[in-house]
């Protein structure tokens, strides 16, 4: 994984409080996996890991994120010429689908990775679409998967834009609809919980997922989350080095930890 | 510019070491750090057998400090040797093996375990992590059972054993006596401070392990300070560290006493910080007047201030 | 919202006071500070004759901290009566009176003849001050030589006794009980960290007094473990302090367990940071969904996390 | 002493290293003593002293000052427009002086505080100016004080502008040639150690002192220099709420310390 300092060729603010910057990127471009991310240099003691949200036809890569505390606050104010310093490509990606359905379900920011894997796979394989937000102005890059003539579902805790509630609603409809086919989902942990408990053990369900990070490239253990080893016994994963993207399988839930 | 040093026979290329736990065992950091062109590598604490660790989360940004309750979660000796240490080996690395345990025993077993594999330059005897729960926290400001976990390593092993101290005590100079006297090759000086954090919105502790260890720039002060005083203290060589960013931090080190250094939480923000300290040292100790490393070594200790 | 709070029979108006030694006895920072607005304020360490203090330079700025070695310079007990405490009670100011000295007797000493002196509300006994050369030092993290001085200075005085503990000990908990055994009536946590920074330029120590004591933002991990510590160890109330910036530092210390706070090294480089806490507070307390000052106090201790 | 959040009006590079700051400051500038400093906010614990070097008609105040370290390099990249928080006026400054000659003497960036007497005493009293530098790259204000109309005797370390060696010599000199007068000086505590020393005991001496700062107020006892009281004993002096003026008699210098 090696370190770019990368220029920002463009920055956009698609939500109050969200903004993506998108980054001249070229080399990295060609060898993204959707799910992974990039550990981004802030002023103070830690990185911040972003996945990437899009690769472009210019050779960019695209961070979008929240504004949520001085980290993000800081890259919030990078502006097109600035330049930041990326550990990147980081971590697992998505695997390549097996042939069939593939269901995206992406909550919040964990959207990104979920519309970089719609680039990936939107023209191989059959793709549907659920994000899911607090309310409507959290609700990030609907457009861009209409742009790729996908039609996301949308759902919205307080039903300011499409469904009122959660993704499970519809994410239990599309199980039940297909027999088959496998599951990506980027969110909040509870979410993930959600996800992989209705998709159960029949299909294959890829969560990518989040924990606190020092060093983002598996050598601290700061990042850890609880796994069935390959004997069953409990271990902890590496989010930054084995992950991001796990298999539900893999995991342990809180309640089972 | 002469920038080698040695820590009591390990003679080091440059004064600069990963410090332990900081940089796992060497490959993780393949393509953004070369491990030869370090002073050395000290891995991550290693047990008899594996730790688990403590719940995350397991790291918290503070002012200018890092928050971790790691809790020493590691592979054990034995994987340790046969997955770990091979890397570091063929890459020609110094290596310094810092090691845990929750008795003297145990500390004693890894050594004992350790002086039959090629390849390891000294012992790191970390007394003094604050994770631990276990009976193992009295080593860190308890001279006499510091002394005697020192003793025991020392008669288990023939390689050079350093003890890494904590500054959780208010007795530095007394634990240093204690542990020349029991026989340990150096010091390291510092681990973590114990700290903790609030997490505001879930109104519980930041960490999984409720307290954790501080480091980084925040306790640099605290560290030159530990390096100032066990350097006086005893006539063994001292490994500083703690907050080190810059090549002005490691001459700080120096002139306090040290006679190497280790580098450890700003790698994570910096992969290239050890690099960049050690391309930049020669230019900085010319800059102050020195004209090796060597010369720089306590040089502001009393009775040498210019002023 | 009501921000008031108490420590032990001291009521508050507010939980922040300023700390010893970083607002004089008050008017220095008259035009900028208005001190009947503060919680309260905790003068200057006060000894029964003048101390004269470390030669400069007294301060040295380190990552998100700050190094001091004033050395507890004081006028002394009388001259502060008559020139000093008229103003603060003249402000109708909540005053915390800090005392030093060398032996128990020297704080009996200041305890008694303030004793008489009107518009003084709390004795502040500072046992951990890292600057002084002398005996006193070893107050700061011997429990039984802390517990006779408090018995000391309780048996001088009618006027409520918080004891103000060092973080230079691996017994915090063990200092606390003794100080409260004793019959001190809070816990002042913490002071300032033993640190030192060396003046590259000079190949000297950086401070006149050689080591300092660190405070500032750097330490606030190691002062809300402390007051945590401290307030789960005794029954009686903790004030806490180390490295305060913000009303969210504020609420961090409430939920760890302190009943009120001090600032310090942030009103050097802010004059309004207690003001602008106080005036942040109710809705920092709100966002968190606390309706007090009262209901945020421990509210991150075992057994009330909400998660 | 008040805080104020003052624009910054103009920007200026007098040498390399060295800028200074204006800054609109009316209220401020209609009451300000030469001498007087500034404690200027800048990123970290600590705020940094600098004393004022000018007033203007338009009702700015100056800061000039060389880069160092931290604090003065991030106060250089000021540009117009940007603010700065600053409490001020802080101190005393240099009392007015008595009739007759005035001799100002500045040593590198002591000589800002200079230039501000050399305005405010430059027309009521016969000024001589003595200013001294490393090289001729650190000697700031020359051009500041012919404009008033003052001749100012130059000296550098290596002769690179005016005469090679200390202001000692030209000082000196001034002493012998004038009978009485005054002298005012502010620079690196050698050469005010030095000044002292040759003015001796009978003319008045004020010295503009400088030593590492808390508060700037008075309330932390940081900034101490060891003087005599009024009994002769040996006191400490706060520079900041003392000083920075002082009387040469009132200091004892680091051998009588
Ligand atoms: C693999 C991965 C991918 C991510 N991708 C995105 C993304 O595409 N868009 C996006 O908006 N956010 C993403 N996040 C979350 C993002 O890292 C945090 O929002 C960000 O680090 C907050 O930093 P801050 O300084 O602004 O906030 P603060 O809360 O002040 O950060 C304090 C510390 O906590 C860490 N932290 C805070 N929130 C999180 C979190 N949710 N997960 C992990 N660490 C956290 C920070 O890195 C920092 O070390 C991702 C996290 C991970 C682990
Ligand atoms: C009353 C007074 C007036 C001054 N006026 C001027 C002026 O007009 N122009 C000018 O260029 N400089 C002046 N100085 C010196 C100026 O304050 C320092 O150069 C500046 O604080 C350095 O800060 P820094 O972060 O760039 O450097 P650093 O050296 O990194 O500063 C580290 C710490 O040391 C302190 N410090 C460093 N040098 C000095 C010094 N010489 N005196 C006091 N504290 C110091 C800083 O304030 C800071 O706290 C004055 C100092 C005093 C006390
Ligand atoms: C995440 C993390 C893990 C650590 N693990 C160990 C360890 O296993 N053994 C040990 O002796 N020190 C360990 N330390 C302490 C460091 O080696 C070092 O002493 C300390 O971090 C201070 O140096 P720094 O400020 O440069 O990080 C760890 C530190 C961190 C931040
Ligand atoms: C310059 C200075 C002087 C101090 N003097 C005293 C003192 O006289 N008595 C005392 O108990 N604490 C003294 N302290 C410690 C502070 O009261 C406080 O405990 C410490 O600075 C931590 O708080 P902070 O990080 O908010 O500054 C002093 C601190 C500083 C910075
Ligand atoms: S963040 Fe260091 S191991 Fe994952
Ligand atoms: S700087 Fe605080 S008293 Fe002068």
């Amino acid at each position: 994984m090696p370190q770019f300092d990368l220029p920002v060729a463009e920055r956009r603010v698609p939500q109050p409080e969200h903004v993506e910057l998108l980054l001249e990127a070229p080399a990295l471009a060609a060898t993204l996996t959707p799910g992974q991310f990039a550990h981004v240099w802030t002023p103070g003691t830690l990185r911040r890991p972003i996945s990437f949200s899009r690769t472009t036809p210019e050779g960019w890569v695209g961070l979008l994120f929240r504004v949520v505390g001085p980290g993000t606050a800081w890259l919030a104010e990078r502006r097109a010429g600035d330049r930041l310093d990326v550990l990147a490509p980081l971590g697992h990606g998505f695997p390549d689908p097996e042939p069939g359905p593939v269901l995206l379900v992406g909550g919040g920011v964990g959207i990104p990775p979920l519309f970089a894997a719609a680039q990936r796979w939107g023209k191989t394989h059959p793709v549907s679409v659920i994000l899911g937000a607090r309310s409507a102005d959290a609700l990030v890059m609907a457009d861009d998967f209409r742009a790729l003539g996908l039609h996301p579902i949308l759902t919205t805790d307080d039903g300011s834009v499409g469904e009122r509630g959660r993704v499970s609603g519809p994410v239990a409809q599309w199980l039940a609809r297909q027999g088959g086919g496998q599951v990506m989902a980027c969110g909040p942990t509870p979410m993930l919980a959600a996800v992989a408990q209705l998709v159960g053990g029949g299909r294959p369900c890829w969560l990518a997922y989040e924990q606190r990070m020092g060093c983002g490239v598996g050598a601290c253990l700061a990042c850890v989350v609880p796994g069935a080893g390959a004997d069953g016994r409990p271990e902890w994963i590496r989010v930054c080095h084995d992950g991001p993207v796990l298999s539900s399988q893999r995991l342990l839930w809180p309640q089972d930890a | 510019m002469d920038v080698r040093t040695a820590v009591g026979a390990v003679e080091l290329a440059n004064p600069v070491l990963a410090a332990s736990g900081t940089f796992g065992f060497g490959p993780e950091y393949d393509g953004l750090v070369e491990v030869r062109r370090l002073g050395g590598v000290a891995v991550k604490g290693i047990a008899p057998e594996p730790w688990r660790g403590n719940a995350p989360p397991r790291v918290w940004e503070t002012p200018s400090g890092l928050l971790n309750s790691i809790g020493l979660q590691n592979p054990g000796v034995e994987a340790f040797v046969a997955e770990d240490l091979p890397y570091l080996r063929q890459q020609g690395a110094t290596v310094v093996v810092n090691i845990i345990g929750r008795t003297r025993e145990e500390y004693a077993a890894v050594a004992r375990r350790l002086d039959r594999e090629a390849g390891i330059h000294a012992l790191e005897l970390n007394i003094s992590c604050p994770n631990i729960k276990e009976g193992g926290i009295q080593f860190g400001h308890d001279p006499g059972a510091a002394g005697a976990v020192t003793a025991a390593v020392k008669g288990a092993t023939r390689l050079p054993v350093w003890v890494k101290l904590s500054p959780n005590t208010h007795d530095l100079a007394g634990m240093a006596r204690a542990v020349a006297d029991a026989g340990a090759d150096a010091i390291s000086a510092i681990n973590t401070l114990v700290g903790m954090a609030i997490n505001l919105d879930e109104r519980r502790p930041a960490l999984g392990g409720v307290t954790g260890g501080l480091s980084g720039p925040a306790i640099r002060p605290v560290a030159v300070r530990a390096v100032w005083e066990v350097s006086q203290a005893v006539d063994i060589p001292v490994v500083g560290i703690g907050g080190i960013q810059t090549a002005a931090d490691v001459l700080e080190f120096l002139m306090a006493g040290a006679s190497a250094v280790m580098v450890g939480t700003a790698t994570f923000s910096q992969p290239g910080a050890m690099a960049a300290i050690i391309e930049a040292l020669p230019g900085v100790l010319a800059h102050y007047g020195f004209d090796s490393v060597a010369a720089a070594i306590g040089a502001a200790h009393p009775g040498r201030w210019t002023t």
